[in-house]
């Protein structure tokens, strides 16, 4: 009883609940076994015709400085663990970025080539390409000091109530986790498998395409794509998500 | 849990009526708004279509209700059915204008509040959820659910 | 999309109307899951006056999918797959969707095995009804009743 | 630059049934969904996909609207002897898109 009036005060608190380590689950295990078996199957999934996309991207010789990402990577294999540890501080832009931000860079640094448009096919195709190297690998955001601030921000983001419905993502990610929003079971919220196939959009899209999905769900404004915001709040969830594995390219309903 | 959050309350608040938008004063007594927001009883018929609809009254995102028509309906809040015996007529008013005044960590959003509200979408700024009209038919609707 | 009328328009383009619900009674549906007007008359356009037999037919499909924009399916037919004694074709049907027809698979001895896969469009809850066509002229069916949940934050829904 | 992905066993044995998976890049527009401004987006889909095996139709599929993106098909074949299988998806709007794969039969 003590501990239930706790509970309850706790709440009054407005404090989320994390999640505790053991209860955490990627949204696969939320899915239907069909679904799942869309994911399970590379031949089933959609994803994979942007990942094909994808290697051809990479051996390309663009820009003005006519280098592929292969030139600079060598095999796209050899990109194992990157997705896993994204966003990450990047020195050249003086600010976290994520991996759509990443590949940018590299192009118009290295390559001297325009930036790709977000959700471009282009861009979510070597997203993809890089993503799956880091299959089964464990997501391991980076202990940079520099990131603290930003990752400080997410997690108030992801706290903070938005909108003319007056939400906050934790108030159904977390606290109400695994209850049904009308038909759908809310998922905990873990990126684990971006860029995803989402059935809805019958096509591939970036956790910022996501974000955007919820932001419109709950009456609020949506941050242009690649905004601060984002990021910061990809960095918080990739922290919450620290040591799950990772499922890219995932599909999801 | 409810005596608590009630003695934090204060005894009662005016909301004024903004100028710029429609709205109406309400006035809260306790954990209640005792006078209809627009002066008269609303219509059950209009309100149960409005609790079953998902774009207007989204309420079966997360309640369950007496729909036996509408499949999926959420359960991450209380089973409507039995809301207008558990609760007075003012306290479904004031729980569904600004529920947040009797319990700041609710879910429940505030279907007659515009201010202290963050980025909302241009499409929705300065609009409530629901039109004074609106609710006061949900609220006879939800008058009817006995048990 | 107003769904009423592009099926109003369906029926006026094929000029059915009574015609279509007189066929209702020759399916072997029980009564109580009478197929609609559009989905009995496009079974009706393969079957002929041949006989609808109930098995044989497996289709595999979800009893409750998440999102109806892409769901999968699979459809398996008992048959030897011999010269003598093949499945032809495979044909699947949905009963709400714009459309009546979802596919046609053409097979024959060389197949193996009747068995196909693909993934699907459902508009709303609906049945799926899939039919065989058998070498020795006869039609064998199986159906499933499939309902799609609405996914709750769906893109740009509120805007 | 139509992307298809075709995936059979490496190697199978004389007279073995094997799976053949079939997922081509298209988006399937139905025909029946309404633009921004208020007219129908117009149809675009793949209507047919066919095989052969050295040269022997094999399977043929029609494809409708309810057929999703991105679609994915997957069949059965007898093996017969080592050869090419030939894929060929056709469609709306000039829609054409070959591909082959070859079969080894022990």
């Amino acid at each position: 009883m003590k501990r239930l009036l706790g509970a309850l005060l706790l709440l009054a608190a407005q404090a989320s609940a994390e999640i505790p380590e053991a209860e955490r689950r990627s949204g696969y295990h939320d899915m239907s076994p069909s679904v799942q078996a869309m994911q399970d199957d590379d031949m089933a999934n959609p994803a994979m015709l942007w990942v094909l996309d994808g290697e051809k991207f990479w051996n390309q010789r663009q820009g003005a400085a006519n280098e592929s990402c292969a030139d600079c990577h060598g095999e796209a294999a050899r990109m194992a663990g990157v997705a896993a540890r994204y966003p990450a501080f990047a020195t050249d832009a003086n600010a976290p970025v994520n991996l759509d931000q990443r590949i940018n860079l590299c192009r118009t640094e290295q390559q001297k080539a325009p930036a790709f448009e977000y959700e471009s096919r282009e861009l979510l195709s070597l997203n993809a390409l890089v993503s799956m190297q880091s299959r089964e690998q464990q997501i391991a955001p980076p202990s940079d000091p520099r990131l603290l601030p930003f990752t400080q921000a997410g997690a108030e983001a992801f706290n903070r109530r938005q909108g003319q419905l007056n939400l906050s993502c934790a108030q159904c990610h977390e606290d109400n986790r695994g209850r049904k929003l009308a038909g759908a079971t809310i998922p905990q919220a873990h990126p684990t498998g971006y860029p995803i196939y989402r059935l809805e959009w019958q096509s591939l899209g970036s956790l910022q395409r996501r974000l955007r999905n919820c932001l419109i769900g709950m009456r609020a404004e949506p941050y242009a794509y690649g905004a601060p915001e984002y990021v910061a709040l990809e960095l918080y969830l990739m922290k919450r998500a620290a040591g799950m594995p990772f499922e890219a390219p995932g599909v999801r309903p | 849990m409810r005596t608590r959050l009630l003695a934090v309350l204060l005894a009662a608040i005016v909301v004024p009526a903004l100028a710029q938008d429609a709205r109406r004063a309400y006035v809260v007594e306790d954990d209640a708004i005792r006078e209809s927001l627009t002066g008269r009883s609303g219509d059950a018929e209009r309100g149960r279509a409005i609790v079953g609809n998902r774009q207007v009254g989204l309420c079966l995102l997360c309640h369950t209700g007496p729909f036996p028509e509408e499949r999926f309906q959420g359960n991450l809040a209380p089973d409507l059915a039995g809301a207008g015996g558990r609760w007075s007529e003012g306290q479904l008013r004031l729980r569904i204008v600004d529920a947040a005044r009797l319990n700041p960590a609710t879910i429940m959003p505030p279907y007659y509040r515009t201010e202290g509200l963050a980025r909302v979408a241009r499409s929705f700024a300065d609009k409530p959820i629901l039109s004074a009209e609106q609710i006061e038919d949900v609220i006879a609707y939800l008058k009817t659910l006995k048990d | 999309m107003d769904q009423a009328l592009t099926r109003r328009r369906f029926l006026a383009r094929s000029g059915a109307g009574a015609a279509g619900a007189a066929l209702v009674s020759l399916m072997p549906f029980a009564p109580a899951e009478a197929a609609p007007d559009d989905l009995a008359r496009a079974i009706k356009e393969v079957v002929g006056s041949a006989r609808l037999n109930t098995g044989k037919v497996t289709l595999d499909i979800a009893p409750l999918v998440e999102n109806g924009n892409t769901v999968p399916m699979k459809v398996m037919v008992e048959s030897p797959m011999t010269a003598k004694d093949h499945v032809k074709a495979i044909h699947v049907f949905n009963e709400k969707n714009p459309q009546p027809y979802v596919l046609n698979a053409t097979l024959g001895p060389r197949a193996g095995r009747a068995a196909i896969a693909t993934h699907i469009k459902l508009r709303e809850s609906q049945k799926i009804v899939a039919v065989a066509e058998f070498s020795d002229g006869t039609f064998w069916t199986a159906g499933a009743d499939v309902i799609v949940t609405i996914a709750a934050c769906v893109e740009d829904l509120l805007q | 630059m139509t992307n298809a992905l075709i995936r059979l066993p490496r190697s199978v044995k004389k007279g073995e049934v094997f799976e053949v998976k079939t997922l081509i890049q298209h988006p399937m527009e139905t025909g029946f969904r309404a633009g921004t401004n208020g007219t129908t987006i117009p149809r675009d889909i793949i209507e047919e996909m066919i095989c052969t095996y050295n040269g022997v139709e094999i399977f043929r599929m029609k494809l409708s609207s309810a057929i999703a993106a991105n679609p994915y098909v997957s069949f059965h074949t007898v093996a017969t002897e080592s050869g090419t299988l030939y894929f060929r998806w056709t469609g709306d709007n000039g829609f054409k898109v070959e591909e082959t794969a070859r079969i080894t039969v022990a």
